[in-house]
Formats: structure tokens, sequence, C-alpha cells
């Protein structure tokens, strides 16, 4: 097991390191003069020479990188004209736009996201896991033609319009709910959660009903398992067949999936934070692009990439921990 | 695929009525796509004309009138701020968004079976190459790679295009790990090795033995991809990389919609609706479609019996 | 058309532990018209307490729809039952669900065929059996259970029954497994216990291990034993009375030993003369094909094999230091249990897998030193038929296509030619040429396996690597696909390697047999100085397994077993 | 001065309370040598003080430059090469030290450095050696900037390379704010800059996302004639999206009702749903800053070389569809000159091309005949795809219909952000019909007309604004002319001529002056919106 996780852990650091060149590459490829837009809308040549010095820009693209790379393993010194800014270890750089260091940056925004994907799992769990249990157990029913146009329709719909409906009802129409906006865990939980709670919703209910779809799935896969058969063979309630043994065996695939949206959802809320103005990595992303500022770019998508990457390498043990079954064949 | 089977397909297919629903609801859209010419000029209107008389100027453009401006003249009321005609550009942006949504499925299915037969039908090394290269595009968030691209791209380049390839170029990767993960399953299976033994050269193996297998999983995934691929049509121009002005298309009235929906719900609500409606058709026939290519689907009824399980339980890895 | 099965005097006055009415099963839908599948019609019997029913017949035949059905786990799948069923007197068909769940498992318990996907695989064997327990004594406490379950388990062998009641079911063998399941059916000390298969997946030393605990525990218990198998070996040493069931129809029944013997009914009788037989001896062989001068060098020769599989770190080693040589006309038999290797040797011989270490030299060329290309041209002459009749063959494809497939490949024919040929193939295997359109699922497995034949002649081979061809077939159906392998090695003078865990299929085709345990070969020699002096104590113990069809004889072979 | 005639309500502004201000972009410049402009009513107001600052008072007085630190606006030589300015007494940084004429000059000198990059170019183009000099950091030689003289802790005297009347204008800005050389930290500086100005920065977290100021102890009020400070607290929260800012203001609920923003408008979405409400109505502050949007032509590519078809679409615009596609009428006004509506800016009305609000398509018609385009012509129009009401893509479908009628067939090229950017302001790469905008940097004719029109300033190998790429000897002349009136009022006056005779070249077709309309907590007294920038002064406001 140690030595899969192990290799599974070195594929992510190539991935992650492709990913990193990539963006370079694209980088170099995309519009914009990043000494320009740091250097303000009238800079002359000169000091537009000066600041693209300053930003190490003259290099060529390689030596930047290799930079970049070594940057990340030592860390690195930067001069703030009166001394030396010391930028730690994985140093993804500073930002061209404000001298920041990325890690900064990141460590700012990352609260934001973490609370908008916690939240909307605990949600999209409760909600898919509970609606999926509940079609599957009454499969052919009106209970299930109810929950299934529920969950197609939630998948269907693109998370932008759930939250605009969500926002038109919500805050427009009953005004019961604030025009969400963040408030740090940390200063005011109930404020916190009161201000999250409609994205958390958007995203729930786009995410719940693949979860619904997936727990029905499971569950009715593991309840035509011949084991299911031996308990009911053996006079076991049907509640306890599916409470203690076909929901057992429904979870696995539903923990490995949970995994890997999370980790996406740590990059891929950039629509629900744009649309509900969430400060959080996916509008970093979106801000930093549309400013050029390389090391924020590299910065975040590195973050989000790892997040995704070690999403999928967590969702594989978690699977093989969780379902004894793979490990065995 | 014999008769018999095709037979069987449509059988099922037509026992579900929300499948016949969503086919006639799919069919009725495509039919609104292809006639937005004659149907706006049924309507008196055309997509890019201007009625400044229309809106009320000192209020930011929001149409006069009830319901965003609702009239004989205007059957769905006109866009604020410009008071161009919405029945005529939800129309014409159902061309644009389907056009860009098919378009993009099929770059993604072509390159998701290649990548993914390729991966999982060559080399251990070809594989994890293939597969890492999978992973990265999976992890490279949209927004980069899309600048990037239509940076190198000329403006002159026609903009539905450029989203075909953007998205399809981008959004290949759950394609092929399906194929993939399928690939590696099939080739366990004896006829693949008996083709290989009667002395076919891989390609043919893959071409005669794989791909018609894989057909039933790949058309699924297809169909289940258009509506994201709608909703990724709409999501690129949320970041203003979709079709050009004046062009219409359903993600780019959603995008300009948003701060209005308070002002004018209407105009958020009807493109939201079409978009909604089309994305749950093709979900409802997406799905329709995979019960009735799944074989397993006539065994449901075996619950308990070894048979009803085994079938089930293998395509487990691709619903994650 | 109910008989007396209750021969024995003194027993009828007792109430019968079962009965049987009339029983008839249709499965709805499935494709076939409006009326479904009617896969028991018209069943009846009775079984008093104390004693034991097998009821045989070929897959398909309805065997485990009536063992359901005496549980009436029908109940809510969609079938339509018929008829009465009649278990401790209580009327299964009609009782309200508390009486229902009362009766299974409390009164009559089910073991089932497989192992290992019977059991929850995510809880320790000791608390599922402790579940079942408590379901039917809902008074008992968890720990009381408990001790229940180890002592359950101790009563059906298993060693260190309280440490290996904790385990999960995938830390068990599989015999342990399925003595597990008897534990589990014991728990409650029911009256009846039905039997659905409970040895097919089993290999034959544990399949008589499972086959004389079941006959101690109803000695000791006096508890009546429904035994389904499609064995006619199985049954012989086991039950009392037979069943013989066709089409869901019972065809005959009676005592054990005279339908054994003295078989009434035709079915019976084709059923029984099916059976291969290890004591039997081989059939005459042409002289020129055996004989093909032990000097002449080997067409095949193999040393050294070793074969590793890594998945997910964990090595396995599936084949070790295995050697072999298969001379021109030869036919080399592979027995062993279940994962033995058989597979893994046979895939390597024809390149379908290559060593971890050894050499595989084919006329004296070694495979292993050629690229795929240059492998190309040798491809045709190492063929495979492999175990499987619906894996084997491409579910879209045409069958005629599947034979063409390899005639197309080595591109010598043209498009007229390979379809003239592949229909001859066809013919040759005894399918009509005019089928070639036709698509694998309208065939049984017994015409899918002559596909299979077929397209494995196609490309003229001269080594036939044959994994296990008859296993999946019922005993009739194998008997005519031996039949046609043999009429081809005759007429072609091929050359094979024949694998097979049944003993007695293997003895009936091979001249010379190898013995694999645990990835190695653990004896090789003529086929008959192998089943008659066999050396290595392995093949003693697998031989003495063997279940054999007289009643006596197996009575006699059980006694020795036990007393060893 | 007295304040507050236009605005508000119930009792006498009072000191106390916390003001909350809610905006979108973070204070992540919140280093004096890097901001563009002076932050006006903006938050660096509250820390940074300058040499002299604007007015603060509503209106069409607030564009005027009166003294801040120094006791006048400054007194120039009698060619206005050489200014001299004299500090106040009595003032001091946040930690007691005094002011001295050094610190100022250091500040300047250290906007000079490409560390520090950001300020807008005009000292660098004013003063004597500012072209080449590098900031003090790399300059390690005791005199500095040798054109910025501190004869005394009181005194400084800027030397200019030509005559800039505007220069009190120009020293509003943050880099005339005081920093001590012994507490400058280079970039990291803007964490914790040195305060001048009645608050000090208590904390600043997540990068200028979250701001709160305090009271600056050393502020002497007797010192700061502009500044009101009623507010014991300041709490900066930023990084907000604007409609969550508007809905917050509007809802008022909690701190939110002692709420202003001073980056975010109201747009036309939100000004519609508004619409009818008369209390939200109240609470809406006008604001105006010299802004034009306009058509830009670039002459040098064919057919906008010819002056007859700039004018067939100078005449076929249609003002009202392109003033509705940005907002509407109480978000832009129409504009017929290139020189915003305003006094300060020298604006003399005219209209060379006259369109009519709808624009006139025969008279277009007519100058395509006669310049050969009978058949009718296609042209591409470059515009920014941002979605941004001012310059949205709707202004550029507006500018295609209406040309549409005068027979001319626009395809629009629609460029991302950065590109579009790095586009029009390149010589090379420049298109030739593009939409653009352009501000001022303060209220004059000067900064509003040199960049685009003056041949002196295109600019080859970094970012050119004369996008018509006009080098005309005699618009030149006038521009130098001008700026030698010290007389402000008189300069306004030429600038408003010379704007009219650009005008008449057809380089360029206005199409409108966005009006900035801000709303604030319901809590909130002594609103003052100046026409410099059309911000709400944050350093006005009172809660109490
Ligand atoms: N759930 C079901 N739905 C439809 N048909 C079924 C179902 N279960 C069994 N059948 C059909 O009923 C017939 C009898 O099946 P059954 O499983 O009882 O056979 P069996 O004798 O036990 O065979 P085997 O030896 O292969 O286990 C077969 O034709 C089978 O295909
Ligand atoms: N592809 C594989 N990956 C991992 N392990 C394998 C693979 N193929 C075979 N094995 C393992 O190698 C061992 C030998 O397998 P093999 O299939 O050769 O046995 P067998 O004798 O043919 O058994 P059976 O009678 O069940 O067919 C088993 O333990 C099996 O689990
Ligand atoms: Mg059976
Ligand atoms: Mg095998």
């Amino acid at each position: 097991m140690t030595g899969y996780v192990l290799r599974r852990l070195g594929g992510a650091l190539i991935v992650l390191f492709l990913l990193s060149a990539l963006v370079y590459l694209l980088f170099y490829v995309a519009p914009g003069d990043p000494a320009k837009l740091a250097c303000g809308p009238r800079c002359n040549a000169e000091q537009i020479r000066q600041v693209r010095g300053q930003l190490g820009l003259n290099e060529p693209l390689l030596t930047q990188y290799l930079h970049f790379l070594q940057g990340l393993v030592t860390g690195r010194d930067y001069s703030t004209g009166t001394g030396v800014l010391h930028c730690d270890a994985p140093c993804f750089g500073l930002s061209y736009q404000n001298d920041q260091p990325v890690t900064e940056l990141l460590a700012a925004r990352l609260p934001v996201t973490a609370s908008l994907a916690w939240g909307a799992m605990v949600l999209w769990l409760l909600l898919g896991v509970g609606t999926g249990l509940l079609s599957a157990l009454r499969r052919g029913g009106l209970t299930e033609r109810v929950l299934t146009v529920f969950t197609l329709t939630g998948s269907a719909t693109p998370v932008f319009i759930t939250g605009l409906l969500l926002l038109m009802v919500f805050c427009a129409y009953l005004q019961w709910l604030p025009f969400p906006s963040y408030v740090p865990l940390s200063e005011d939980p109930e404020q916190w959660a009161w201000n999250l709670l409609l994205p958390w919703t958007a995203l729930a209910l786009l995410e719940s009903a693949k979860y619904a779809r997936l727990t029905r799935s499971s569950t009715l896969e593991t309840l035509a398992e011949d084991h299911i058969r031996t308990f009911r063979a053996y006079g076991v309630r049907e509640r306890t067949v599916i409470g203690r043994h076909a929901l057992r065996g429904a979870l696995p695939p539903v923990i490995a999936l949970n995994a890997i949206d999370l980790g996406t959802m740590f990059g891929g809320a950039m629509l629900t934070e744009t649309l509900f103005g969430l400060p959080g990595l996916g509008q970093l992303l979106v801000h930093s692009v549309r400013t050029v500022d390389l090391p924020v770019v590299v910065g975040t998508v590195l973050g989000i990439g790892t997040a995704v990457v070690l999403a999928n390498a967590v969702a594989d043990v978690l699977y093989a921990l969780a379902d004894r079954r793979v490990t065995l064949t | 695929m014999t008769n018999q089977h095709e037979a069987g397909i449509r059988r099922r297919l037509r026992a579900r009525p929300s499948a016949v629903a969503a086919a006639a609801v799919l069919a009725v859209l495509a039919l609104l796509a292809l006639g937005a010419p004659l149907l706006a000029a049924l309507e008196g209107q055309d997509p890019t004309t201007y009625h400044d008389r229309l809106i009320d100027s000192a209020r930011g453009g929001v149409p006069l009138g009830a319901y965003g401006g609702i009239s004989g003249d205007h059957w769905l009321g006109v866009e604020p701020g410009t008071g161009r005609d919405l029945f005529a550009r939800l129309l014409y942006g159902a061309q644009v968004s389907l056009l860009v949504a098919l378009g993009a499925t099929v770059v993604q299915v072509l390159i998701g079976v290649l990548v993914g037969l390729a991966a999982g039908f060559g080399s251990r090394f070809a594989d994890s190459v293939l597969s890492r290269f999978t992973d990265v595009m999976l992890s490279l968030p949209t927004l980069v790679f899309a600048v990037a691209l239509t940076a190198v791209v000329p403006a002159g380049f026609p903009r539905p295009l450029l989203l075909i390839l953007v998205i399809g170029l981008l959004d290949w990767g759950g394609t092929s790990r399906i194929v993939r993960a399928q690939t590696l399953s099939l080739k366990k299976l004896d006829y693949v090795a008996a083709a290989r033994l009667g002395g076919s050269p891989p390609w043919r193996v893959a071409r005669r033995e794989l791909l018609p297998a894989l057909a039933a999983p790949v058309i699924t995934y297809a169909a289940v991809r258009v509506p994201v691929n709608i909703v990724a049509e709409a999501s690129l121009s949320f970041l203003g990389i979709g079709v050009k002005p004046p062009t219409a298309s359903w993600g780019q009235m959603l995008s300009t919609a948003t701060t209005w929906f308070r002002a004018d719900p209407l105009y958020v609500l009807l493109p939201a609706a079409f978009l909604l409606v089309t994305v749950l058709a093709l979900t409802v026939a997406g799905d329709a479609v995979r019960t009735a290519l799944d074989p397993r689907e006539r065994s449901r009824l075996r619950v308990g019996t070894r048979d009803g399980s085994r079938g089930a339980a293998e395509p487990r890895g691709a619903a994650v | 058309m109910t008989t007396e099965l209750d021969a024995t005097p003194g027993r009828a006055a007792t109430a019968p532990l079962v009965e049987v009415d009339g029983l008839a099963v249709t499965f709805p839908g499935a494709g076939s018209g409006d009326g479904g599948v009617r896969a028991v019609d018209g069943l009846s019997f009775t079984l008093a307490p104390g004693r034991a029913l097998g009821i045989v017949g070929e897959s398909g035949s309805g065997k485990s729809t009536v063992a359901a059905a005496l549980l009436d786990l029908h109940r809510g799948t969609g079938a339509r039952v018929a008829g009465t069923v009649r278990v401790g007197g209580l009327d299964v068909l009609a009782a309200p669900e508390p009486q229902l769940r009362r009766l299974r498992g409390g009164t009559a318990a089910m073991v089932f065929q497989d192992p290992l996907s019977s059991l929850d695989p995510y809880y320790a064997v000791g608390d599922q059996i402790a579940e079942v327990y408590r379901v039917h004594r809902p008074d008992a406490s968890r720990r009381e259970a408990r001790a229940r379950a180890v002592a359950a388990l101790d009563r059906v062998g298993i060693a260190d029954a309280a440490r290996r009641a904790r385990s999960r079911p995938h830390e068990f063998s599989g015999g342990m497994r399925q003595r597990a399941l008897i534990a589990m059916a014991l728990v409650c000390e029911p009256r009846l216990v039905i039997a659905d298969e409970p040895t097919t997946a089993l290999d034959v030393t544990v399949q008589a291990q499972i086959l004389d605990l079941l006959h101690e525990l109803r000695e000791g218990t006096g508890m009546g034993l429904i035994l389904v198998t499609h064995d006619l070996g199985v049954v012989a040493g086991s039950v009392d009375e037979v069943l013989v069931m066709r089409a869901g129809r019972a065809v005959e029944q009676g005592p054990v030993g005279e339908v054994l013997s003295a078989p009434a009914a035709g079915y019976t009788q084709q059923l029984l003369a099916a059976v291969p037989r290890v004591d039997a001896v081989r059939e005459p062989r042409p002289a020129a094909a055996v004989r093909a001068a032990p000097d002449e060098p080997p067409l095949l020769e193999a040393s050294g094999l070793r074969r590793e599989f890594v998945r997910r770190g964990a090595r396995t080693r599936a084949v070790e230091d295995v050697s072999l040589t298969v001379r021109p006309g030869e036919t080399l038999g592979l027995v062993g249990e279940s994962g033995s290797g058989k597979t893994t040797v046979g895939r390597m011989l024809v390149r379908l897998l290559g060593p971890t270490a050894g050499t595989v030299r084919y006329r004296g060329r070694d495979l292993g030193a050629l690229g795929e290309r240059a492998l190309r041209p040798l491809r045709g002459e190492l063929q495979m038929v492999f175990q499987d009749p619906v894996s084997s063959l491409n579910p879209r494809r045409s069958i005629g296509e599947s034979v063409a497939d390899p005639l197309r490949a080595a591109g010598e024919l043209d498009d007229a030619g390979v379809v003239r040929r592949a229909k001859e193939l066809l013919e040759r295997v005894g399918l009509d040429p005019a089928w070639y359109h036709r698509y694998p699922h309208e065939f049984s497995g017994g015409q899918r396996q002559r596909v299979g034949i077929a397209r494995a002649l196609a490309p003229s081979p001269r080594l036939l690597v044959c994994d296990e061809p008859v296993s999946a077939l019922d005993v009739t159906t194998q008997a005519q696909v031996l039949d046609l392998l043999g009429e081809l090695r005759r007429e072609l003078g091929l050359s094979m390697i024949f694998i097979a865990h049944d003993l007695a299929v293997v003895r009936a085709v091979s001249d010379r047999v190898a013995v694999m345990r645990a990835g190695r070969i653990v004896e090789e020699g003529p086929v008959d100085t192998v089943y008659e002096r066999p050396e290595h104590p392995y093949t003693k113990g697998l031989l003495a397994a063997v279940p054999v069809l007289d009643p006596r004889v197996a009575g006699d072979m059980r006694r020795v077993r036990s007393a060893a | 001065g007295p304040k507050d005639e236009g605005a508000k309500s119930g009792g006498a502004p009072q000191k106390g309370g916390t003001l909350t201000v809610l905006n979108s972009e973070p204070q992540s410049d919140f280093d004096p040598a890097r901001l563009y402009t002076s932050g006006g009513g903006k938050v660096p107001t509250l820390v940074f003080r300058t040499l002299t600052t604007r007015n603060r008072e509503n209106g069409a007085a607030g564009t005027k430059a009166v003294p801040d630190l120094a006791t006048d606006t400054g007194r120039p030589s009698k060619n206005a090469t050489v200014w001299t300015y004299t500090l106040k007494d009595g003032l001091k940084f946040e930690d007691g030290s005094p002011i001295t004429s050094a610190d100022i000059k250091y500040g300047i000198e250290r906007s000079f450095a490409p560390e520090l990059s950001g300020g807008a170019p005009y000292l660098r183009d004013w003063l004597v050696g500012g072209d080449t000099y590098q900031g003090p950091y790399k300059d390690k030689s005791k005199d500095g900037l040798t054109s910025i003289r501190t004869p005394d802790e009181k005194t400084l005297v800027f030397h200019l390379r030509k005559p800039e009347g505007e220069f009190p204008l120009l020293a509003t800005q943050t880099q005339f704010a005081p920093v001590p050389r012994k507490k400058d930290t280079g970039t990291k500086y803007e964490e914790h800059p040195v305060s001048s100005g009645p608050y000090k920065v208590v904390r600043n977290t997540g990068d200028g996302e979250h701001l709160l100021l305090e009271r600056n102890p050393h502020w002497s009020e007797k010192t700061d004639k502009e500044r009101h400070a009623y507010p014991d607290t300041i709490d900066v929260k930023s990084g907000l999206d604007p409609a969550v800012i508007n809905q917050r203001l509007s809802t008022g609920s909690g701190a939110d009702s002692a709420a202003v923003t001073t980056d975010t408008n109201l747009g036309p979405a939100e000004l519609a749903q508004i619409g009818s409400d008369r209390e939200l109505g109240k609470r809406i502050g006008t604001g105006h800053f010299g802004y034009t949007t306009y058509l830009a032509f670039n002459p040098k590519v064919k057919p906008f070389d010819n002056p007859k078809v700039r004018q067939a679409i100078s005449y076929a615009v249609n003002r009202r569809s392109v003033v509705n596609a940005a907002g509407g009428s109480s978000l832009a006004e129409p504009a017929t000159t290139f020189l915003p509506n305003q006094k300060s800016f020298g604006y003399t009305p005219a209209d060379p091309f006259p369109a009519g609000r709808t624009g006139n398509p025969d008279k277009a018609r007519e100058l395509l005949k006669a310049a050969g385009y009978g058949k009718g012509l296609t042209v591409t129009l470059t515009h920014n795809t941002a979605k941004n009401f001012e310059t949205s893509p709707e202004v550029a479908t507006a500018v295609q219909e209406a040309l549409k009628k005068a027979g001319i067939t626009v395809k629009l090229a629609g460029l991302e952000d950065n590109d579009y950017k790095d586009k029009i302001h390149s010589i090379k790469d420049e298109p030739g019909f593009f939409i653009s905008r352009w501000g001022a940097d303060w209220p004059s004719g000067g900064p509003f007309l040199a960049p685009i029109f003056d041949g002196r300033q295109i600019v080859k190998d970094a970012s050119n604004f004369n996008h018509a790429q006009l080098d005309d000897p005699a618009v030149n002349h006038e521009i130098d002319e001008i700026n030698k009136l010290t007389d402000l009022e008189a300069a306004a006056k030429r600038w408003g001529a010379l704007d009219n005779r650009i005008g008449e070249k057809a380089l360029s077709v206005p199409l409108f002056h966005p009006v900035y309309k801000r709303l604030y907590g319901k809590d909130v007294k002594n609103i003052v919106i100046s026409d410099w920038d059309g911000v709400l002064d944050i350093s006005q406001v009172s809660v109490k």
C-alpha cells in the first residue's frame, strides 16, 4: 500500500511539473506585457525596460522557468529597494502587480475557497446520498420519479443559473438572506454560514444530483449482489439489509467521487465565486490572468492542480481502503 | 449490430415516455434553431436592430412596459440597454449554442477515443505518458488555456469554430479516461486475445474488436457531454471569450443578463429556461440512450442472481 | 406426478418437512413474448425430516429456482410462483412477511453456491453469523450471539474459530468461506438445509471436504438436506433420493442408488453416459499419432518458465520454474486446482503473455527473442481455445466473421475465398455454414465453443492450447465437444495442450499429463501411469477426492477419507 | 471651507463612530509612490497629505487645487519653470517626528525607483533630470534628484524642463506625500505607510483587502483645512463584488448603514431596479469625472486616411443608442467635443459634424460617395470585450448598427482586455478604427489633450496614446503656449478653443461622457462629491 501511495504521489509530482511548464508556455503566447501593466498606463520605454529587468522578464523563458523551479525548492530573495525580501521555500515568486509573495496571496484566498468547498460538500452529501438512497429504496414508485426529475434538473442546470435563481428568490424577492459576501469564520461564524448559504446551496444542488444518481445506482448494484441475497434468505429485515449491508457497499464510489469533487471545487468554483463575488482562488486566477501576473497564475494553477491531482490520488487510495475487494483482486 | 438488436434498442427507447418527450423537445429546439430566420421574419424582427424607443434610457435602459417589454411586435420582449428583440436573439442564439456544443462534443470524442484507446491498448509506456498528459489537461484551468488560445488565433478566425476548438481541445480528459478504462477491461476479454492470436496487427484489433464495443459507452458519454458543452460555451462567454457581438448565443445572453436579474427578470429567465430545457432534454435523452444501449437493463429483474450482479459491477470506474 | 419419495416405513409417520405440489415459476418479460420464461413447471416432491434429497439437472433446468421457491425468495422480484410449498408445516407462498422471516434461516437455511460473493465483504465473518443469530433470537445478547457464531464456526471445522471469526471473508480461502456459510446456516439450528451447488466453485479436494461435512452434520443433528447440483457424482455419496430435472420438469425421481445404477428415463441415461470417468481407460488412440517417435525433436519446448504479476505493489508469482515439452501429434494434459497457474502457462506458450523468466522454443526458435512483427507469421501455428464461450467471441461480429478474421489477417485469400474457407471450417466443427451471419448470442454454449474451435483452426495451427474448453458446458455438451477435439486431433495430427481442473476430462483426451500446484509442476508422466500409480501426495489426494457415481463406492471412499 | 450645501440631512455632523468602506478593489498599492493619481477622495487621502490637495467641495468648485502641507499652492517663477513651496508649521508624522521638506523630496525621489513603479509619468517628464533618474535605491549620491532643492527644512524648489502652469495640480498627487527615509522599507512600505494625515494604519491584512484606520494623534486639525476626519475609526473591507457592495449599501443592515464605497458605481441594472424607490433615490450621489469615450481613427490605415470617411462616420453615429448601450441617459451624456463637458477643462460646446441625436446617415452617404465609396464600405472596429458597461461590446454594436444605415459594414474585432490595450497603444499594431476612452489626471485640458494630440507625445516603443499620430506644429505650439499660463482660467479657455480646432480634423468621434452614480449608507452624512473625479470624498463624511 505504501509503495502504491508513493508511486501515486510521484506521478502527481510529474503532472504538476508538466502543468507548470505548460502554463509558462501558454503564458508566453498570451497577450499583454506584464512589465507594461506593472509599470502603469503611461510608462515610457525606459521605465518599462527597468521594470522588466526588475521583474526578471529580460531573461529567456527557460531561465525564468528554471529560476522558478529553483525558487520552489530553495526559496528566493527579492530586492525591496531598501533591503531584501526572502520568499520561503515553496516560493512561487512575487506578484508582478503588487510584489506580494504568491504564497501569501494564495493563503489569503484559501479560506474562502475552502469554506465554499467544504460547506457545499456537506450539503451535497446530505442531499445527494439521502435522495439517492430514497430513490433506490422506492424504485419504480412515484417517489423515485419525483426524485429523478429533481436530480436530472439539478445536474442539468449550470451553477450560475441556479445561483441566479436563488439570488432572485431569496435575496431579491423574499429578502431572507443577505447578498452573499465573505465573512471569515473566525470573525463571525454565524454570518459566515449565513452568507455562504446560497453559494453552498447552488453548488450542492448541482453536485448532489450526481451523488443521488451515483448512490442510487451503486445501492441498486449492491442490492443485486449475492451477499444481499444471503441476508434476505436468513430473514434479515429489508431495512437492515439496506441500511447495514447495501449502504456499506454503495459508499466506496461515493467517497471516491467526493474526494475528486472536493479537489475540483478548489479550482473549479470559478463561476460560483464570480457570480457570488466571493474572493476565492478562482477569482484570484481570473484576475491574475487578466493582469498577466505570471507568478500568481502559475501559483494558482499549481495550487489548483495540486488539489485536483491530490484529490485523484486520495480518491484512489480511499477507494482502495473503503473497498476491500479492490486490494484483493 | 443485428437488426434484431437495433430493433430492441429502438423498442426500449420508445418504451420510455420521458425519452420520447425529450426527443420531441430536442426536435422542436432543432427546428427553432434552424428556422430562426424564418420565425424571426414571421415576428417581423431581426436579432441586431436597436430599438431605442422601447427602453427607458434614464433608468439604465430597462425595457419600457411590463414583463421586459413583451408586445405584439416583440413576442418575448426586448433586451435592456439596446432594445434588441429577445425572441429573435434567442432563436439565433440557439443556432450558435447548439452548433458549438455539438461540434465540441465531436472534437472531444475524437480526441478522447484516440488518446484513450492508445493509452489502453498501447504499451505500458504509452499508457503512462498519455495518462499523465490526460491528468495535466484535466487539471489545467480552462481560462488560462482559452485566453492563450484566443491570443494566437487571428481575429478573423470564426468564433464558433474557435469555441468548438477551445472546448473540444480542453475537455476530452473524461472521455479518454472512460475509453481507456473500457479498453483495459475489454482487452482482457478472450476474443481480443483470439484476434491477436489470429495474427491481426494491433490497429486492426483496435478497430475491429475494440471500437465497436466502445461505441455504446462513448455514445452514452457523448450524450452527457453535449449539455455540459452548452454550459461551457456559456461559461466562456462569462469570461469574455464567447461569440463576437452582435451574434447572440445563450451563454452570451446569460452573461450580460446576470446583473439584470432584479430589474428585468425575464431577460435572465428566458435564456436560462431555454438552456435548462435543452440541457434537461439532452440529459434525459442521453440517459435513455444509455439504458437502451445497455443490455444489462434487460436483466434488471434478475435481482439476486449471479447474472444480474456480475454485469452490473463493472462500469463503476466509469461512473466515477 | 407426485411420487412417494419416502420409501422407508416409519419415517412416513412423521409429517413431511417439505411438501411441494405443482410448483410453477415464471419469470416475466425477458424478451421471449408475453408469457415470460417458465423456469419451473408443475414440480412436486416431498422430503421427510432427516432425509436428504438431491436435485440434479443441466444448467438452466430450474434447480436454483426451485431452491429459492422453498424460502419464497422470489417474493418481490416480479417472478410469478404458483402451486403450494410447505416447509415445516408453513404455507410458504402465502405466509405473511414476519412468519416468512422466521422461516428463513430459522426453520430452513440456505447455503449458496458462490462462497465469496455470498458473504458481505465489509464485515467480519463472525459478526455476519452473529447478526443472523440475533435475527432469530432477538433476546440474545450481542456477546451470546458472538459466542454462538464462534461455536458454529468451530463446528464446521474452522481451526482457531474465535480468532478467525474476526476475519473478513476475503481473508478466508474458498473452502473456509463455504464452511462459514454452512456455519451461518447451522447457527439457528434449522430443520432443513438447502444447499444450492455448494461446491461448484471449489476444487475437488475441498469439495470432498464440504460434502463430507454436510454428511456428518446431517447424521449428527438429524436435519433434512436438499442438495442442488449439476454434478451427478456429487449426489451419489451425499443424498438418499434424487430428483432429475430438465427444462423445469422432473424427469425422474427415486432413491439415489436406483436412479444412478438403473436410470429409467432416457435423459438420465444420457446424462450418466456423458459423465467422463476418471477411472475409465482412455479411448484407443491411433498409433501413428501417439507414437510419433519419441526421439523426434519436440514441437514446443518450454524451460524454466516463471511469471509474476504486479498489482498495486503486490507481487504474485503465478508460475514458477515450469518446463514441459510437446511432441508433434501429442496431447499434453495440464491439471491442477484453480489458481495453480494453468492458464498462465497456456498463455505463455502461445505468446499471449511474455514470461518473466525462462524460454519457450517452438520448432527450435526462441519465441521470446522474436518481436511482435516477426512473431506474426508464427502466430497462426500456435492457437488457443478459450474457456469461456461467452467472452471469447465478439458479440458484435457475426460468427463467420470471427472465424474469417485470421484468414483475412493472413491475407492469402481473396474475399470470396475467405468466406468459402470460413464456411468449410464451420461445417467441419459441426455447424451449419448458413449460420455464417449469425451472432454469438443466438448460439448455445456448446455451439459457441465450436465456433471458437473453428476460429482456432482457421490459420491451420500445429499446436492448439485448449484452456478448459469444456468446463463451462454441461456434461452432455461437454462430451460432444470433447469428441470433436479428439476427431480433429486424429485427422489433422494436431498437437494439443489440454488444460482442465477436471481430472476425468483430462484423462479422456491426453497422452501425457502434468499436475500443477501453486505455479509448479509437481508430477508429470504418461496419463495412465499418473492416474493409476500417482507418486506425489498431492496427486494422490486429488484423485481420492474425485466424486464417483456409485453411491456405495462413494460411501467407502468417504470413510477412507475421514479415517485418514 | 464651509461644507455641504447640496447634501444632507439630520443635524450637523459630529465626531465619532466607525465608518465602513465597502470596496471592490483592495488597496494593494498603498505606497504613495505607486498610486497613479492622488487617490482623491479615496482611502489614501486619509493617510497621505501632499503639498497641495483638491478643494473638497461639491461640484465644479472641487476642481481647484488648494494648499495642504504647503502654505499656498506654489509660487512660480516668471516663466513657470521653477516652483517654490513652503511647509506649514507644526506638521508631524504619526510617530510625532516633524515633517520636513527633505521627507517630501525623498517621497518624490523614491517614486522614480523601478521597484516602485505605477505612478503617473509627469514627474519624469517635467523635472529636470527626471528622464534618467532611477530613484534613491540605485542613486546613492548625497543630493539625489538635483532638480528638487531643499534649501531649508521648510522650503522646496522644483526645477522644471519647460513651463508648466499646472504644477499645483500635479502637486496633489501622492508622490508629493512625505516619506521618512529611515522608515522606508521599499516595496514593503505599503504594508504600513507612515501617516501624515488624520488617520494611521492599525491593521492591513490580505494585501490591502482589509484595512483598519484609526485617528493619528499627531495630526493637527489646525494645519489641515481640507480633511474633517469625523469618524474615530475607518474600517475598509474590499475584494467585494460591485453588486454585493451596492446591495449591502441599499439594505444597510448593521455596520453597513454607516458605509460608503469609494470605487463602486451603480450600474444600469441597479439604477433600473432602484428606479422609483424614493428612499434609495435620496441616497444616490452623482459625480462627474472628466472622461470621454470615443471612436479613434488611425489615419495611417486606409480608408481612414481619407477625412471624408472619418467625417462620414462622425455623421453616421447614433449617440442615443450608444448612450443607451452605455447605461442610459443617467449614466452617460452624449459627447460632441473631445473635452469633457465641464468648465475646468475649458469645455466649449461644438458639434463639427452634427449627427443629431440618432445620426445623419444621409449626410454620411453623401460624404462616402464623395470619397469614392458610393457602393458601400467595409471597416473593422476593434473593441475591448471586458464586461464593463462603459465600453461594453454593446457600444460597439450600437456603432455597427448606426453605420449600417449609412452603408458602412462594420466588422467587430473584440479583443481580450490585455490584447486590446497592447494593440491600441502600440504604434506598430494600432488598428485603424477602435473604441477608446480617455480620462483626465486632473481637471484641466492639458492632461486631456496633450497625450492624445501632442505630436511629441507619440511614443514609438511604449504605450502610445496619440492614436491619430497627429504631429501638427501648430497644435504642438499652442499646447506649449497654454502650459506657460499660470492663470488656469485663462488656460482653460484656450484648451477649449484648441479642442474645437482639433475636433474639426475628425480624428476621433466623441461618443459620450460617463456620469457616476454612487450609493451610500443611510446613516452617512456630509456627502461631498467633487467634479475632480466624481468620487464621494471619504475625508468629509460623518456617521454621527
Ligand atoms: N430472475 C430471472 N429472470 C428471468 N429468467 C430467469 C431468472 N432466474 C432464472 N431464470 C431462468 O430460469 C431458468 C432456470 O434457471 P435456474 O437458475 O433455476 O437454473 P439452474 O438449474 O439453477 O441452472 P445452473 O445450473 O446454471 O445454476 C433459466 O432458463 C434461467 O435463464
Ligand atoms: N493478469 C493477472 N494479474 C494478476 N494476477 C494474475 C493475473 N492472471 C493470473 N493471476 C494470478 O496468477 C495465479 C494463477 O492464475 P491462472 O489463471 O493461471 O490459474 P489457473 O490455474 O488457470 O486457475 P483457474 O482454474 O481458476 O482458471 C492466480 O493466483 C491468479 O490470481
Ligand atoms: Mg443454479
Ligand atoms: Mg484458468
